[in-house]
C-alpha cells in the first residue's frame, strides 16, 4: 500500500484545496518537473528536442487551451488550428513591424489576437450548440486558411504567403540551441498550466463546467451563459494562440497557412478526447499520444517488419501506421471512454487499494 | 402549532398563463407566498406545477401575467436577475452538473458571490485565495448540515438518486436564498429519507428564515409541514388554503387526492 | 443571364452531390446518435473498391465485358461495405454502448484512419477511373434563346436524379416503418432502446450498411466524374455545412441543405470571389450555414434541440 | 417460500463498476412464477444495480457481474443481450424514465412493441395502455421530452407493457407520480399479475405500497440482502416499521416532528 | 567503417499527392541502386539511402529532416515539396546541409549569393511561367500578339501555386495581356466554381499550376465545361502520366512544360532496367520506369550523385564527402553535353553548369502535348528570359535578406 492518503489529515481548507492534496502526488510532480527541466537536458539529443520534445510541449499547450473550451466548457471546436494560425501570424506581424519587440510580449500579443478572433467566432455559441456548433467552428478554420493566403498584408507582402522568423532572443539570451528552445517552451507551458489549473479549480472553472453539464440549471443559479462561454473562448483561444505562435516561431521557424490546416484542428481535438476531456493532465497525455505515436510507429514498424523478415516499403509503413493509429484510438476508447487521464486516475485508485482488489 | 412568525407577502404571482402550442400548461394562476412560510403546490401529473416554478425562475416566459417579488413587478424574468434577487431552486429531474464533484456542485451555488476577477483567479493571489476558502467553509457547513461529508469528492453522477437530490438542495442553499423553490425534493426516497429531507427543509425554514415553495406528491409530507397549499389541476387553480381545508375540499379530492386520503 | 443560370444549375448539381455524402452522415446520426466522421473515408473506400474490382474483374474471370465488370464490381463493393459495417459493429460500437457523443465521434475518427490506411494499402494511392458510361461532354440547351446556350452536364443531371431517388426512398423508410422508428429510438437513448428489446447490434449493422450503400453510390458518382483517389475524403468537409444547414436529423434536409449550399457557394465564388481574390467558396458555405443556424439552431429541418429542466 | 416455480434465480452476484467500485457484495434472490417480489432499501443500497444486472444493462454503465450467476427458468442469462431477454419476456422499466425524447408519446409506446409483429394485438395493447393512463392519450402527440415528469413515468411503464412481457423489472415505478396514479400503477401491476400471470420484480422506495401489493420482499442495505420474508411478515417487523414505514413505536410520526429526532445513520457506512 | 555516402529521401506515397510523389521517389531510389550495381558507387564510395514519408505535410517533413540529417555521411536533401523547402531553408544553413530543389521551391533562391544552401537547379516557377508565355507567344507569331489577350492562372492555393504570379504580372505589364487569377483550394478536388468562372470570362489561355489530384480534376472539369484543352498549359508538375492517364482522350491536346524527357530508350533508363529492375530490385513496377516523373527522379538523383563526384574531385577521390563539401560540388557542377550523353541523359536534359552566383545552372525547358495516350515533346527548347528574371531574383533576394537582417555572401566565400 504505497499509495495511500490515510494518515494525511487536512487541518485547513487551504491545505485541502491544494492542487495535489496527497503527498505522494506532490513528490511525483516535483520529480517530474525536475526530470523535465534538469534530467532531460542531460541526455536529450538534438533530434529528441526538435522532433519530439518541442512539438510535444507546444502541442500540450495547445491541447490545454482546447481542453479549456471543449473539455471544461463543453463547446466542441473544430477551429483550433485557426486560433493557432491567428496567434502565429498575429505575433509575426507584431514582430516584423515593431523592431526590437521582445519575444515574450510578441507571443502574448499573438495570443491576444487569437483571443479576439476566438471571441468573435465564439459568439454563435450563444445560440448554436453541440455538433452544430462544432461544425460551425469550421467556418473559423476555413476563413483563417483563406485570410492568410489571400490577404497579403498579414504575411508582410511575401508573395508566396510563407513567412519566417529568426534570431530569436529571450531576456537577452539567444534561443539558438534546441535545448534553449525546449526549456523556454517548457517554462511557458509550466506557467500556463499552473494558471489554467487555478482557473479550472476556481469559480470561473466551475462556471464553465456548469455550462457544460447543464446550461439551464446553471442559468438558474445565476451563471450567465454568455459570460461563461465567451470567457472560455477567450482563455482557450489565448492559450491556443500562444501555442500557435510558439509553433511558428520556435518549432517551424518558417511557415505557410497550410501548417495550420483543418487536419491540425482535428488532431488537437483528438488530443483532448484521447487524453481526457476536462483534465489538465489529460492534455499532456493526449498530446504525447498524438505527437509521438505516429513518429514512434513510423520508426518501429520497419524494425518490426525486419524482425519477422518482411521488408516494408515506406508506403506500406505509412498505411500500416494509419491503420495502427486508428486501431489504437478505438482500442483506448473501448478500454476507457473518458480518456487516458481517467485510466491514469483509475490506476491510482487501484494502487490505493493495493494489494486488495476492491 | 404554528409558532413561527409569518410575514408579509414576498412573492406574488398574478394571473399567469402559459401555453405550449395547444397545451395550456397554466391558465390565469394567481397566488402569493408570505415571508417565512412553507407554501406547497400540489396537483396531478402534468398540472403545471413545475412550469409554474419555471415561470418564476425565468426559464419559461408566460404569455400573460406578472410576478411581483418584494415590490418589484416583472412580466418576464431573467434567470440571472432572479438568482440575484435571492430565489434558489431545485429541480425535479436532477439538474446537477454530472461531471463535477459534490463540493464543486455546491460551490457553483456560491458563484454569484465571488468577487475576484478572472486574472486574480488564475494567479490565486491573496484575496482570491481567501475568498475561495471562505466560500469553501460555507459550503462545508452545508455539507455537514446535509450529512453528505463522506461523498464530498465523489462525482455526483455516481451517487444514488436520493443523495443527488440532497446535493441539489445543497447547491440551492449555497446561494443563501430568501426564497427556495423545491420541485419534488422527496421523490424516490423511503420514509426514513423523507424524514431526513423534511428535517432539512424545516431547519432551513426555521433557522435561516427562508421562505419555501414546495412541490411534492407525498400528501403526508405536504399536509404535515406546509403552512398553505395551492392546488393546480391541468393548469387551473382549484384550491388554495391551509392544509386541512385543502384536504377536505371536494374538488381537490376528486381531482387529485382520490378517496384513500 | 445565361451565365447566371449556368452557375445556378452548376451549383444545384454540385449541391446534389454534397447531399449524397451528407445523407450518409444524417442516416447514421439519426439512427444511432453517432456523428460519423468516417463517412468520407467510407465513400472513398467504397469507390476505390468498385474502381479496382472493375479493373481486376476481366483478369480474374476472363470476361471482358465492361458492363458486366461494373455490375460485378458494384456488387463486390457492396459486399465489402457490408463487411465493414459488420466489423464496425462487432469491434467498435458494441463496446461503446451508452457513451457520450464525443467518445463515439472520436471512435469514428479512428475508423476513418483505419479505412484510409487499409483502403490505400489494398487499392493503391493512384487516381483510378470509374467508367460507368456517363457522358462527359457538356450539352448546350436553349441556344436559340441565349447566345451560346446554357451549358449543362448530362453526367450531373443523371447523378442528381439518382441522389433524389435515394433520398425519397430513405425518407419513406425512416418515417413509415417500424425499423425506422426503432432507429430513431436508438439515437435518443441506447440503454432505453436496449431495455425494450431493440437489438442494438443488428440495428447498427443495418444503418451502417445503408450508409455504406449510400457511400458507394456517392463514391461511384464522384468517381465517375473525377476519378477516385483518397484525397476525395475532403469532400466530406464540403458536406458538413450541408448537414448542419439541413439539420443533422433530417433526410430531406440533406437535400435542401445541399442545394442551398451548392448554389450559395458557386454563386459566391463566381460573383463575389473576384473582388476578394477568390477561393472563398468553402468558408462561404460554412458562414452561410452559420447564418441559417443563428435563426434555427437545429438547422432548417432538424429536430429541435431539447433542453428542459 | 411456496413451492412455486422459480422463474428467476439470482445467486450470490457481485457487481463492480468501472473495475474498482464494488457495489453488490453477494446478492441472492428468487422470484417465483406469477409472483410480485419487492426489493426495498435506502438510497444507494444497490436496488437499481441488481435490476440492471438481471436485465444485462450494466454494460452501458461500465459495470460487470464478477461473481455469481443469474438464471431465468433454469437458463444462465449473464451473457445474453438485453434484446434476447426481451424476447424471453423480461422487460425492465428503468429508473429515471428514459423516454425517447424526440419521439412522441405514441411513438414511444409503439417502439415498446418492437419485438412483436401482430398489428392487431399491438393496437389492442395500445388501447389498453391508454385506458390505464388516460393522461397519455391526451398527450399522445407531444414529444416525450416536453411532457411532465409524471407523464414520462407513465410513458415508461406503458412502453414496457407494450412488449407484452411475462416478467417485468420495475425500478421505482411510483417516483414522481401523483398519489392517485401511484395507486393506479400498483393496481395495474396487480391486474396484470392476476389476469395475465405477469411476474414482477420491483425496486421501490414507497415501502408502504410495495408491501401492500407484493407477495415477498427483500431488504437491501449497502449491497447486501439483509432481510427477506413474506410481505405481510415484513410489514409487521419492528425495524421495517420504524425505518421504512415511518410508524416505529406504533404511531405514525408527523413529518413536522422529525426535526428533533436524530436516528442512526446507517447509509453512510 | 565502410565508406558510405548517405542520401536522405523525403517522399510521400500516401495522400492527395501520392500519385505523383510515388514515381518521383521510385526514380530517385532506382538511380542510386543502379549506380551501386553498375559502378560500385562513386569511386568506391557506396551510396546508401533511407526514405521517410512526409505525406507532403510540413511538420512531418521537418521531422524527417531532423531524423535523417544526423545520419553519418549525409550529403544533401531534396524535400520534394515547396512547403517543406520553405521550412528547411531556415534550418539548413545552421545544419550546413544543402537543399536540392530541382524545378520547385523558392524561385528567388536561384541567387546563390543570397541563398548559399539552396540549389534550385534547372528551373524555377518563374522560368517555367516565362517559358510557357514564350511558347504561347511563338504559337501566336510573336510576343507582341499577346497584347489584349486574356490569360487565366488556375493554381493550387498554396505557396507552390502562388510562386509564378509575380513573373506573370511582370510579363502582363510588359505585353499588355490580361491576367486572371483563379485559386483552387488544396487539394483541389472541387473546382466547379473555378471552371464556371473560366467559362464566364472565356480566357484565351489557361495556365495550370497544379499538383497531385488537382491536375486530373482540372482537366475533367475543363472537359465538362467545354474549355478547349489545347489552350491549356500546365507547369512541369502538371505534365506527367498520372495527371492525364485517367482522363484519357478527354485531355487530348493539353500542353505542359517538359523539364525533362521521358521514355525507355535513354541509356540511363536501360541501365536501370538492366542492373536493377531485371534483377527484381526495382522500387516500383516495371512499366513505370521511364515515365515523366520517374525520369525526373532519376535526373534529380543524378545531379546529387554528380555533385558528390565533383566534390570528390576537389576534396579527395574515394572519400565520403561531408554535406558542406557536397554543397561545393553542387555549386561547381559542370555537366556539358558530352558528359550528359556519356551518362545516358542525352534526350532527357540540356547541359547544366552552376556557379556561386547561379545555382540554377540551366533555365531551359520544352513543351509537350498529350495525344490521348502519351506525351509528345516538341523539339524546340526555350530559355527563360534572363533580362526579366535576373532583376526579379535579385530584388526578391535582397528583400529576403533585409527582412532577415542578413548579408549577401562575399565573393571570397565562393572558394570555400
Ligand atoms: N455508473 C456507476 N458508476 C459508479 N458507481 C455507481 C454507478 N451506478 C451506481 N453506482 C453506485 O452503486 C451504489 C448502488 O447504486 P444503486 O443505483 O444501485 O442504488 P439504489 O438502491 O437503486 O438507490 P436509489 O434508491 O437511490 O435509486 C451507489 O453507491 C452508487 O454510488
Ligand atoms: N417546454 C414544454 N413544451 C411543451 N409542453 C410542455 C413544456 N413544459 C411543460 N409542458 C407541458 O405542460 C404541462 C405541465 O407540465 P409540468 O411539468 O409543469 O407538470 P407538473 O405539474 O410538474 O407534473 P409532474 O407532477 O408530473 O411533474 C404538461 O402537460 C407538459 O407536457
Ligand atoms: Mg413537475
Ligand atoms: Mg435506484
Amino acid at each position: 500500500m504505497l499509495y495511500r492518503e490515510n494518515g494525511q489529515f487536512k487541518t485547513s481548507y487551504r491545505s485541502d484545496q491544494q492542487i495535489f492534496p496527497i503527498a505522494q502526488d506532490r513528490i511525483a510532480i516535483g520529480l517530474l518537473l525536475a526530470v523535465a527541466f534538469v534530467g532531460v537536458p542531460l541526455f536529450a539529443s538534438e533530434y529528441l528536442y526538435t522532433s519530439i520534445l518541442i512539438p510535444f510541449v507546444i502541442m500540450s499547450l495547445a491541447a490545454l487551451g482546447v481542453n479549456v473550451l471543449v473539455g471544461y466548457c463543453g463547446q466542441i471546436s473544430l477551429g483550433s488550428a485557426a486560433f493557432m494560425a491567428v496567434g502565429a501570424y498575429g505575433a509575426y506581424n507584431f514582430y516584423a513591424r515593431i523592431p526590437g519587440l521582445p519575444l515574450i510580449p510578441t507571443l502574448i500579443l499573438g495570443g491576444l489576437c487569437a483571443m479576439f478572433f476566438g471571441i468573435l467566432f465564439g459568439l454563435p455559441s450563444l445560440r448554436v450548440k453541440g455538433l452544430y456548433l462544432a461544425v460551425a467552428t469550421l467556418a473559423a478554420q476555413f476563413f483563417s486558411d483563406w485570410m492568410f493566403l489571400r490577404i497579403q498584408w498579414f504575411t508582410n507582402d511575401s508573395p508566396s504567403g510563407s513567412v519566417s522568423v529568426n534570431n530569436l532572443k529571450v531576456l537577452g539570451m539567444a534561443l539558438d540551441s534546441p535545448m534553449a528552445r525546449y526549456l523556454f517552451c517548457l517554462s511557458l507551458l509550466a506557467v500556463i498550466a499552473l494558471l489554467v489549473k487555478n482557473l479550472v479549480r476556481g469559480a470561473i472553472g466551475r462556471e464553465w463546467m456548469a455550462i457544460r453539464d447543464m446550461d439551464v440549471a446553471a442559468a438558474v443559479i445565476g451563471i450567465r451563459p454568455m459570460y461563461a462561454k465567451l470567457s472560455a473562448f477567450a482563455v482557450s483561444s489565448f492559450i491556443i494562440g500562444m501555442a500557435g505562435a510558439l509553433w511558428g516561431f520556435i518549432h517551424l521557424g518558417s511557415w505557410e497557412p497550410a501548417a495550420f490546416s483543418v487536419e491540425l484542428s482535428f488532431r488537437l481535438l483528438f488530443m483532448v478526447i484521447i487524453g481526457g476531456l476536462g483534465s489538465v493532465m489529460g492534455s499532456f497525455f493526449g498530446a504525447a499520444f498524438i505527437v509521438i505515436l505516429p513518429i514512434a510507429l513510423s520508426r518501429l514498424l520497419p524494425t518490426l517488419g525486419d524482425l519477422v523478415g518482411i521488408e516494408l516499403s515506406t508506403a506500406t509503413v505509412s498505411h500500416v501506421e494509419l491503420m495502427t493509429f486508428g486501431g489504437l484510438i478505438v482500442w483506448f476508447l473501448i478500454v476507457e471512454p473518458h480518456g487516458l487521464a481517467k485510466l491514469w486516475s483509475m490506476g491510482k485508485q487501484k494502487l490505493r487499494l493495493w494489494p486488495f482488489p476492491h | 402549532m404554528n409558532h413561527k412568525k409569518i410575514g408579509d407577502v414576498v412573492l406574488d404571482v398574478n394571473n399567469i398563463s402559459l401555453r405550449f402550442g395547444g397545451v395550456n400548461a397554466l391558465t390565469d394562476i394567481s397566488f402569493d407566498v408570505r415571508e417565512h412560510e412553507i407554501r406547497s403546490i400540489i396537483g396531478p401529473n402534468g398540472a403545471g406545477k413545475s412550469s409554474m416554478l419555471n415561470c418564476i425562475n425565468g426559464v419559461y416566459t408566460p404569455q400573460q401575467g406578472s410576478i411581483t417579488f418584494r415590490g418589484q413587478t416583472f412580466s418576464h424574468m431573467n434567470s440571472r436577475q432572479v438568482a440575484e434577487m435571492g430565489i434558489g431552486r431545485t429541480f425535479q429531474n436532477l439538474a446537477l452538473f454530472k461531471g463535477m464533484s459534490v463540493i464543486d456542485n455546491i460551490m457553483t451555488g456560491r458563484n454569484l458571490k465571488i468577487k475576484s476577477n478572472i486574472l486574480m483567479q488564475a494567479l490565486r493571489i491573496g484575496p482570491a485565495e481567501r475568498e475561495e476558502i471562505a466560500h469553501r467553509e460555507f459550503v462545508e457547513h452545508i455539507i455537514d448540515f446535509l450529512e453528505i461529508q463522506a461523498h464530498r469528492k465523489t462525482p455526483v453522477g455516481q451517487l444514488p438518486y436520493g443523495l443527488q437530490k440532497r446535493v441539489d438542495l445543497g447547491r440551492a442553499l449555497a446561494m443563501e436564498p430568501q426564497v427556495l423553490l423545491l420541485d419534488e425534493p422527496m421523490a424516490g426516497m423511503n420514509v426514513e429519507e423523507k424524514q431526513d429531507m423534511c428535517r432539512f427543509v424545516l431547519d432551513v425554514n426555521d433557522e435561516f428564515g427562508t421562505t419555501i415553495v414546495l412541490i411534492e406528491h407525498d400528501m403526508g409530507v405536504v399536509m404535515d409541514i406546509s403552512d398553505r397549499v395551492v392546488v393546480l389541476d391541468y393548469g387551473k387553480k382549484i384550491g388554495d388554503g391551509e392544509p386541512e381545508a385543502v384536504r377536505n375540499s371536494e374538488d381537490v379530492i376528486a381531482a387529485y387526492l382520490g378517496t384513500s386520503h | 443571364m445565361a451565365f447566371f443560370l449556368e452557375t445556378l444549375i452548376g451549383g444545384l448539381m454540385a449541391g446534389m452531390l454534397y447531399s449524397l455524402v451528407a445523407l450518409g452522415f444524417v442516416l447514421i446520426y439519426k439512427a444511432s446518435g453517432v456523428f460519423n466522421f468516417a463517412q468520407g473515408a467510407m465513400v472513398l473506400f467504397a469507390a476505390l473498391a468498385m474502381a479496382r474490382f472493375a479493373e481486376w474483374f476481366p483478369g480474374w474471370t476472363g470476361i471482358a465485358n465492361p458492363v458486366l465488370a461494373n455490375i460485378a464490381a458494384f456488387v463486390f463493393a457492396g459486399v465489402l461495405m457490408f463487411i465493414v459495417a459488420w466489423l464496425v459493429e462487432r469491434l467498435v460500437l458494441r463496446h461503446l454502448v451508452n457513451q457520450e457523443g464525443a467518445t463515439l465521434l472520436m471512435a469514428t475518427l479512428g475508423i476513418a484512419y483505419f479505412l484510409e490506411g487499409l483502403g490505400q494499402s489494398m487499392f493503391g494511392s493512384d487516381i483510378y477511373p470509374i467508367e460507368i458510361g456517363m457522358p462527359k461532354d457538356p450539352v448546350f440547351l436553349f441556344d436559340k434563346v441565349f447566345p451560346g446556350g446554357i451549358l449543362v452536364n448530362q453526367e450531373d443531371v443523371i447523378a442528381a436524379g439518382i441522389a433524389a431517388a435515394l433520398v425519397i426512398a430513405l425518407t419513406v423508410f425512416f418515417q413509415k416503418t417500424k425499423t425506422g422508428r426503432a432507429l430513431r429510438a436508438v439515437a435518443d437513448d441506447h440503454q432505453a432502446a436496449q431495455s425494450i428489446g431493440i437489438p442494438l447490434g443488428r440495428i447498427w449493422v443495418i444503418v451502417w450498411c445503408v450508409a455504406g450503400a449510400v457511400a458507394l453510390v456517392a463514391g461511384m458518382i464522384w468517381g465517375s466524374k473525377l476519378g477516385v483517389q483518397f484525397s476525395l475524403t475532403t469532400i466530406a468537409l464540403r458536406a458538413l455545412p450541408v448537414v448542419i444547414l439541413g439539420g443533422l436529423t433530417s433526410v430531406p434536409g440533406a437535400i435542401i441543405g445541399g442545394l442551398i449550399i451548392g448554389v450559395g457557394e458557386k454563386l459566391s465564388e463566381v460573383y463575389l470571389g473576384p473582388y476578394v481574390g477568390g477561393g472563398i467558396e468553402i468558408w462561404f458555405a460554412y458562414v452561410l450555414a452559420l447564418v441559417f443556424l443563428l435563426f434555427r439552431p437545429q438547422g432548417l429541418f432538424g429536430e429541435k434541440i431539447i433542453d428542459r429542466v | 417460500m411456496e413451492p412455486k416455480n422459480i422463474v428467476l434465480n439470482v445467486n450470490g452476484i457481485e457487481v463492480i463498476y468501472n473495475h474498482v467500485i464494488l457495489v453488490l457484495k453477494g446478492v441472492s434472490l428468487q422470484v417465483p412464477e406469477g409472483g410480485i417480489v419487492a426489493i426495498l432499501g435506502g438510497n444507494g443500497a444497490g436496488k437499481t444495480t441488481t435490476l440492471r444486472a438481471i436485465s444485462n444493462l450494466l454494460e452501458g454503465e461500465r459495470g460487470e457481474v464478477t461473481k455469481g450467476s443469474i438464471e431465468l427458468r433454469g437458463e444462465r442469462i449473464e451473457n445474453l443481450t438485453p434484446a434476447d431477454l426481451v424476447k424471453r419476456g423480461v422487460v425492465q422499466v428503468m429508473e429515471g424514465r428514459h423516454c425517447f425524447a424526440h419521439l412522441t408519446i405514441e411513438e414511444n409506446l409503439l417502439a415498446g412493441a418492437y419485438t412483436r409483429s401482430d398489428k392487431g394485438e399491438i393496437a389492442a395493447n395500445l388501447d389498453k395502455v391508454y385506458t390505464y393512463f388516460s393522461r397519455l392519450k391526451t398527450r399522445r402527440n407531444s414529444q416525450a421530452a416536453y411532457t411532465s415528469g409524471g407523464e414520462q413515468q407513465m410513458c415508461a411503464i406503458g412502453r414496457a407493457i407494450m412488449a407484452n412481457p411475462s416478467m417485468v423489472l420495475l425500478d421505482e415505478p411510483s417516483m414522481g407520480l401523483a398519489p392517485q396514479i401511484v395507486e393506479e400503477v400498483f393496481n395495474i401491476v396487480k391486474d396484470l399479475n392476476a389476469k395475465e400471470g405477469v411476474t414482477f420484480l420491483l425496486a421501490e422506495q414507497n415501502t408502504n405500497m410495495a408491501l401492500k401489493y407484493a407477495d415477498y420482499g427483500y431488504i437491501m442495505e449497502s449491497g447486501r440482502v439483509v432481510m427477506d420474508g413474506a410481505a405481510a411478515d415484513l410489514a409487521n417487523n419492528e425495524d421495517v416499521k420504524e425505518f421504512y414505514l415511518g410508524v416505529g413505536g406504533g404511531e405514525r410520526k408527523s413529518f413536522k416532528d422529525v426535526k428533533s429526532y436524530k436516528r442512526r445513520k446507517r447509509w453512510l457506512a | 567503417q565502410a565508406k558510405e555516402q548517405f542520401f536522405p529521401l523525403l517522399s510521400y506515397r500516401t495522400g492527395p499527392y501520392a500519385p505523383n510523389g510515388t514515381p518521383w521517389a521510385n526514380g530517385k531510389q532506382d538511380y542510386l541502386k543502379m549506380i551501386n550495381a553498375r559502378d560500385g558507387g562513386i569511386n568506391g564510395v557506396k551510396l546508401t539511402f533511407e526514405e521517410c514519408e512526409t505525406g507532403y505535410a510540413t511538420d512531418r517533413g521537418v521531422e524527417c529532416y531532423e531524423r535523417l540529417k544526423v545520419h553519418p555521411g549525409v550529403s544533401l536533401i531534396d524535400p520534394q515539396s515547396t512547403g517543406i523547402t520553405f521550412a528547411l531553408t531556415e534550418k539548413a544553413p545552421a545544419d550546413k546541409i544543402p537543399l536540392l530543389t530541382v524545378g520547385y521551391g523558392l524561385s528567388m533562391s536561384a541567387d546563390g549569393m543570397a541563398f548559399k544552401w539552396n540549389f534550385e537547379m534547372m528551373g524555377s516557377y518563374w522560368t517555367g511561367a516565362d517559358i510557357i508565355l514564350q511558347s504561347i507567344g511563338k504559337s501566336l507569331g510573336g510576343m507582341d500578339k499577346l497584347k489584349g489577350k486574356k490569360i487565366a492562372l488556375v493554381y493550387h492555393d498554396s505557396p507552390f501555386g502562388k510562386e509564378p504570379i509575380p513573373l506573370l504580372e511582370e510579363r502582363a505589364k510588359m505585353h499588355g495581356f490580361n491576367l486572371q487569377l483563379l485559386p483552387v483550394t488544396a487539394p483541389g478536388v472541387e473546382q466547379k466554381a473555378t471552371w464556371l468562372q473560366v467559362r464566364q470570362s472565356r480566357p484565351d489561355y489557361v495556365l495550370l499550376w497544379g499538383w497531385g489530384v488537382m491536375n486530373s480534376t482540372a482537366l475533367k472539369e475543363a472537359q465538362a465545361t467545354g474549355y478547349p484543352r489545347d489552350k491549356m498549359y500546365g507547369v512541369w508538375w502538371a505534365g506527367a502520366e498520372p495527371d492525364v492517364r485517367d482522363v484519357g482522350m478527354g485531355a487530348k491536346g493539353y500542353h505542359a512544360l517538359a523539364l525533362n524527357g521521358s521514355g525507355k530508350d535513354q541509356k540511363v533508363i536501360q541501365d536501370i532496367m538492366k542492373y536493377v529492375q531485371d534483377k527484381g530490385q526495382g522500387t516500383g513496377p516495371k512499366d513505370e520506369v521511364g515515365s515523366v516523373l520517374y525520369t525526373r527522379g532519376v535526373m534529380i538523383q543524378m545531379l546529387g550523385v554528380e555533385a558528390v563526384r565533383r566534390a570528390q574531385e576537389r576534396f579527395g577521390k574515394g572519400k565520403v564527402m561531408t554535406s558542406e563539401q557536397v554543397r561545393w560540388g553542387l555549386e561547381n557542377l559542370n555537366l556539358d553535353q558530352k558528359k550528359i550523353d556519356a551518362m545516358g541523359f542525352g534526350g532527357i536534359m540540356r547541359p547544366v553548369s552552376t556557379s556561386c552566383a547561379d545555382h540554377m545552372g540551366s533555365s531551359w525547358a520544352r513543351i509537350q502535348t498529350w495525344d490521348g495516350a502519351k506525351w509528345n515533346i516538341a523539339p524546340e527548347w526555350y530559355q527563360a528570359d534572363e533580362q526579366i528574371l535576373k532583376p526579379m531574383v535579385k530584388a526578391a533576394g535582397d528583400k529576403y535578406l533585409a527582412d532577415k537582417k542578413m548579408q549577401r555572401r562575399e565573393a571570397a566565400d565562393c572558394n570555400s
